[in-house]
């Protein structure tokens, strides 16, 4: 399990520079020796190696027949039909419904979410009343809410917002709640010496404290953004790559499927990348073991 | 040196009967201690002895402090963590403004960084820096406040002998300037005969010994007095300096030991005593 | 996107032989629960002259996704799950097939009109907002319906809206839309709830009916398990019949026990489903078929096919004999 | 926001045991003086309040005729009908089964999330091959993977297991993976001077040191698998919750569906308390804001 | 008194032309340092001066040190941190026997407690501890073990006279039974002159003095000899005794100043410099 990256060396430079020669180098790990036990330094693009090879697979089992068409295509025939698609507008259509649908209801839900977590998270009445229920709400399938939603909000596009705000604010919620119960103790203590305010208080050690649960909070929160689409897309939507996934799953055509599914996939990894980019611009301060 | 003179400017701490147990254990156990309006008052204790404990307490950030006495300290205090306690996610100015909403607030910040040593470094994370500059970081944050107490848990511990010299020396100023009451957590005996009006000692949840410290500023760092000050001092810490007679340091010893030098590998340690666990 | 997708070759197996006798070693995969529950209430499952695994799955798409994983041999459905199927490139046939007697009386689908809509007649329809869910049967019914009242989709307004659970009575009861197709117990508990602010139904008058015996093309051609396919289809007739003459047993053990109903409403779910027909003949379903295939093909943009190659045919007499035997109508 | 809960106080002694009056309390929060900026002390049985508050007004809103009995029965309603399901031994039946899948589930979702957060967290290469399908499952909504999933596992329980447990890992693999990555450095430099092997190093540093957002991942897995089982009881089952519920809402019996949900709410509260029970136990060394 | 004596034992530490830059600044600046093995060397250096970052180059922790040279150190080495570095989820016992796999481990974990003055703690968690008990648990964490070199950043810095005393008498044990080479970061120059063998400043990146103690056992802590190492040593590091000359620090100063005490208040800044930013 034991991977040991070269510190980034020196290039071979003329013999008056080799001074940048790196002097401790992480050796081999030996049953002896020391050894380096941090992961090592992130290799570039490293987190590009996985879904390239899970495609590589992919494509290898159906040019090799290993993988029955009907069950999961090849890539060429999901291109080909994502080509489609494309050529005649659907898929852009699609994508820009849910692109909408998404990024409101993401808005509301984090908005929702970090004031509650907030309530909740600096008060003991507040954690009271706004902790339990935002439990039962986790806890209960949204494919079973969607007829009281529909009861309360309709059916037009606002139900829609709401429900996927009712998916994202959950993540949120919970964790800049965690966050911010699990900011030390001692720095409520400087904060209490320094005389900070209440509203200084949140700003300034809250959190940036609750900063990095906020973040992977987020990380959860795109993604329920887009899974909340499958649901709520199923309600009264002409178009959006739900409503896409919903049709052809009724008429069981697979390779739109696929094509949905390679969608779903490929925005997964692109909102995850850049929360994660945040993560890493914000968090700068932090000495972790991923280095 | 009498202990506890009277004076006549006001008290700013008033303790009577502080009570303070983890898990049973009494930490603080009928502690009585006030402290005058600019007074500048050196906490000495072993270590695990409650100083921390009482800090804490005295900046009422215990809220399990117990007794049927009383205590009462001003609002406006400033506390200089054992720890360095600055907030990770802050850069060194941030950290030392923190909580400053005057005008200047930068310009303070900026020239008490200066003034322990790190200007320049305004825009560095707390965990790029060695153990005594995050130390003097948070005594910069404590020096821009104007606090009616200052509360100081070791804040020269890890600094080397020329930059204590120099924090001294601003510690003086700023107490000139303002007047806080300050008491001061240190575990060198020098520095608190050199720095403070009073001299306390903390033992067994109590103070155990409250000496004035009435030298003239030239004799502070030496001569007879200074020396059977430092004996009296070291001797309420278990340290015995005599070489000759153990003797508990009950008051007034006579010009000491050879030297009187701060000497460890000499100093005698009284064996009847343990560490405390 | 359906074009995106080959359709399906409609292996014609007219010509294969089966086998006069059926191992017992042959295993099915039978997803048709009402068929397990009256086989056993009737005394005879254990009859089966092979191995059976039942499978709690029914309806269209689940069944298709079965089919489609080879974890499913037989399935009961509709006509529609069937023709969605050729057009997805799935290879399906269907096997027995039932009807009401009384069809134009005994509806499976309603039109559930919202309260206030003032909708009296489909010819009312006209500019309302309908329930629409393409690729399920309640779609097609809902095109068919139109075509009848001699509307276009573009005469009114089709709200797409999945069929799951009780989604479609709720839009109603909440004024979503004016009218969409409701089955069974949702008519009587929509009735039951909307009645006072004026909720009604609307019979459509037109044959929704059909159900089948619907198996994988590749099972049936497999002659053992075509072997098995025919003795289960004689069993499923001996059950139609079973159920028809056992309507209390059926509504204690099927609706009451297994399905968690109230006995009242199992016994209006009974009634409502009126006696089945086991034709020896399916010409006329096949045709009218081809009708409902013509219209998707126009309204759905889908190739026009033929379905007689959906129908094997060498299994037509089986079920409508066997029902005879036992002697139910036919 | 702020509430002030006073300091567990001594019950009113005799004057001899006055002692243990506390002598700071916290005090109101004024402009000027200072005030207590943490939540202060857990309220007991505090959890409890929203959950109760939220009943009290479901049950006062159908006794007052505010909410439409056919959309929301009334609590009493709901109890007559679970009851009657209780009576009969269905409502036990199906719980008892999902509860088998749920916890089967469970297990090997956590199982593997934490091995793969493991070969993630602490090897470079590990990371590159896993994270990115990961987080590629991750945003591929389950409803659409069952197509999938039936036609890799069939329809059978396994299937059904499997997916809950492709359900449970993803949190316990994100939470674990985060907690790995936010292990302060120091602490891996002390393991490598104390020459921890590689094995007493995951054991002493990285496991505790992830403890808490493994717990945190666990909360996330245990509401997981109850919702996965929303999911795939549609496929061939014929008993548990999930397959409850879904009957019920074809048959549209509002009743019992609400008795499902009210299932599901508590099974969440229950579990979700049981994660915070088993946290506040083994996490007993945090020092942190909430006290 | 001369720098680099010719020993005969071999060398356990090796380091040549030494280059460590943070964001361009450079800490270390080709130091070179050797010590032998048994050897007891004291760093001293301004606060900053890269005393902390020296040490984690040889305990190879840092992987982005350079320098043509060379750096050998081995591999069993023991490190006490400037900062306790306790982990936080282990009770103390846990925490001192961290890593040690033979049988007695446990034995001797709780005898190192007991040693540090925390028999009956074992269980305690490190969030419990004051300040100084934190550094001691992290003390009998590197006393249970048998280094080759024992690395030492200020492991005394918040330790009471009394208990510091006892400390250093235990470190001399341990040095006595196992002879590690010792290299240990102090801010006290009367400690370094008291437990070393030899003396080095830390300045500007490289060492800038290596002064031997060759001083007998008694005179560790006082004499003219003594004195003169000390006001040597102190010079180096900015501090002047003399009162007189603003002397560099550069060698042969003779007795020097009224007592040559350590006097902090009276002791003279070089004005010259500034305290390293
Ligand atoms: N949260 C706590 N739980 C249990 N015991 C504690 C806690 N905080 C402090 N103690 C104990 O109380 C005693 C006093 O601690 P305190 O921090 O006040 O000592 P101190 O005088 O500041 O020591 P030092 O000089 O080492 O910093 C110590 O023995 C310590 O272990
Ligand atoms: N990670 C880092 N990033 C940037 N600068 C750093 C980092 N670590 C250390 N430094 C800087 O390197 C210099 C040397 O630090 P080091 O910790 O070695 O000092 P030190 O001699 O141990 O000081 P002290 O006695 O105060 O502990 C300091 O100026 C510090 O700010
Ligand atoms: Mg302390
Ligand atoms: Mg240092």
């Amino acid at each position: 399990m034991s991977v040991d990256v070269p510190a980034r060396s020196a290039v071979a430079s003329p013999p008056a520079l080799t001074k940048d020669r790196p002097l401790t180098r992480p050796r081999p790990s030996r049953a002896t020796g020391r050894r380096r036990l941090g992961p090592g330094r992130p290799v570039r693009y490293g987190w590009a190696v996985g879904p390239v090879l899970l495609f590589a697979l992919w494509a290898a089992g159906s040019a090799a027949g290993l993988l029955d068409p009907r069950a999961l295509p090849a890539p060429w025939t999901v291109a080909a039909t994502a080509g489609d698609l494309i050529a005649d507008g659907r898929l852009q259509n699609h994508l820009l419904t849910s692109a909408r649908r998404a990024l409101l209801g993401l808005l509301f839900g984090v908005a929702a979410g970090v004031l509650l977590a907030l309530v909740s998270g600096l008060s003991r009445v507040g954690e009271a009343l706004v902790d339990g229920p935002v439990q039962i709400k986790r806890a209960i399938p949204s494919l079973a809410l969607i007829p009281l939603l529909i009861l309360w909000f309709g059916i037009g596009e606002s139900m829609k917002v709401i429900t996927i705000a009712l998916g994202v604010f959950v993540p949120v919620y919970i964790h800049t709640h965690n966050g911010l119960r699990a900011i030390d103790n001692r720095y409520v203590e400087l904060a209490e010496t320094v005389r900070l305010g209440r509203t200084a208080f949140v700003r300034q050690v809250v959190l940036p404290g609750a900063l990095p649960g906020f973040l992977l909070g987020m990380r959860f929160a795109v993604t329920a953004a887009w899974l909340a689409l499958a649901v709520v897309e199923q309600v009264n939507a002409t178009s959006g790559i739900g409503y896409m996934m919903e049709l052809a799953r009724t008429y069981g055509q697979t390779d739109v499927i696929l094509v949905g599914l390679v969608v779903y996939g490929l925005l997964g990894l692109v909102s995850d990348g850049l929360v994660r980019l945040v993560e890493r611009r914000t968090l700068t301060w932090r000495r972790t073991l991923a280095g | 040196m009498a202990s506890h003179p009277g004076r006549l400017s006001p008290a700013v701490v008033r303790i009577e009967d502080l009570v303070r147990s983890f898990d049973g254990r009494r930490v603080l156990d009928g502690l009585r201690l006030t402290i005058h309006d600019g007074e500048f008052v050196a906490l000495l204790g072993r270590s695990g002895s409650g100083k921390s404990t009482l800090l804490r307490a005295l900046a009422r950030l215990d809220h399990d402090v117990r007794g049927d006495g009383l205590l009462t300290a001003p609002d406006n205090v400033s506390v200089v963590f054992q720890d360095a306690r600055l907030l990770p996610w802050k850069r060194l100015l941030e950290n030392v403004v923190l909580g400053l909403d005057t005008p200047d607030a930068q310009e303070r910040g900026r020239a008490a960084l200066a003034e322990v040593g790190l200007a320049g470094r305004e825009r560095a994370w707390p965990v790029e820096l060695s153990g005594g500059e995050q130390q003097r970081v948070s005594l910069a944050r404590s020096l821009v406040r104007e606090p009616r107490l200052l509360l100081a848990d070791e804040p020269f511990g890890a600094l080397d002998a020329l930059t204590r010299i120099r924090m001294h020396a601003l510690l003086r100023t700023l107490c000139a300037r303002h007047r806080p009451a300050v008491l001061l957590v240190t575990h060198d005996v020098d520095e608190a005969i050199a720095l403070a009006d009073r001299v306390v000692v903390l033992e067994e949840g109590r103070i155990a010994a409250d000496l004035t410290v009435d030298l003239p500023g030239a004799h502070r760092t030496g001569g007879p007095d200074h020396a059977r000050l430092r004996a009296r001092l070291l001797a309420h810490l278990g340290v015995d300096l005599t070489g000759h007679e153990p003797d508990g340091g009950s008051g007034d010893e006579t010009a000491d030991g050879p030297r009187g030098e701060y000497e460890p590998a000499h100093e005698r340690v009284r064996d009847t005593e343990e560490i405390p666990a | 996107a359906l074009d995106a997708q080959t359709t399906a070759s409609g292996k014609d197996l007219a010509d294969t032989k089966i086998p006069a006798e059926v191992s017992p070693d042959t295993e099915l995969i039978v997803g048709n629960p009402s068929l397990k529950v009256a086989l056993q209430l009737s005394g005879q499952i254990d009859k089966l002259p092979f191995k059976v695994e039942w499978a709690n799955i029914s309806g269209g798409p689940q069944c298709s996704e079965a089919f489609r994983a080879g974890a499913l041999d037989v399935c009961s459905a509709a006509e529609i799950p069937s023709i969605n199927a050729h057009w997805t490139g799935l290879d399906t046939k269907l096997v027995a097939a039932a009807f009401r007697k009384d069809p134009y009386a005994n509806p499976i689908y309603e039109l559930g009109i919202a309260p206030g809509a003032g909708i009296k007649s489909l010819a009312d329809l006209r500019g309302k907002k309908i329930a629409y869910s393409p690729g399920q049967a309640q779609g097609a019914l809902v095109l068919r319906i139109l075509d009848k009242a001699g509307l276009g989709q573009d005469d009114v307004e089709l709200v797409e809206l999945a069929s799951t659970g009780d989604v479609y009575p709720t839009a109603l009861g909440n004024k979503q839309v004016d009218a969409a197709p409701i089955a069974d117990v949702n008519i009587k508990r929509y009735l039951k709830n909307y009645g006072e602010q004026g909720a009604t139904t609307l019979k459509h008058g037109l044959r929704d009916d059909p159900a089948h015996l619907w198996v994988l093309t590749d099972s049936v051609a497999d002659p053992e398990k075509a072997a098995a396919i025919r003795e289960l289809v004689k069993f499923w007739a001996k059950a139609q019949v079973w159920i028809d003459r056992h309507p209390d047993e059926w509504v204690e053990g099927w609706y009451v026990k297994d399905q968690g109903l109230s006995k009242e409403d199992g016994e209006y779910l009974v009634k409502r489903s009126g006696h089945p027909v086991i034709p020896a003949d399916w010409t006329k379903a096949i045709e009218r078929q081809q009708q409902t295939v013509d219209l998707l093909a126009k309204e759905q943009k889908h190739d026009r096919f033929d379905v007689k190659i959906l129908f094997d045919r060498r299994f037509e007499k089986v079920g409508a004999r066997a029902a005879a035997e036992a002697g139910g109508a036919s």
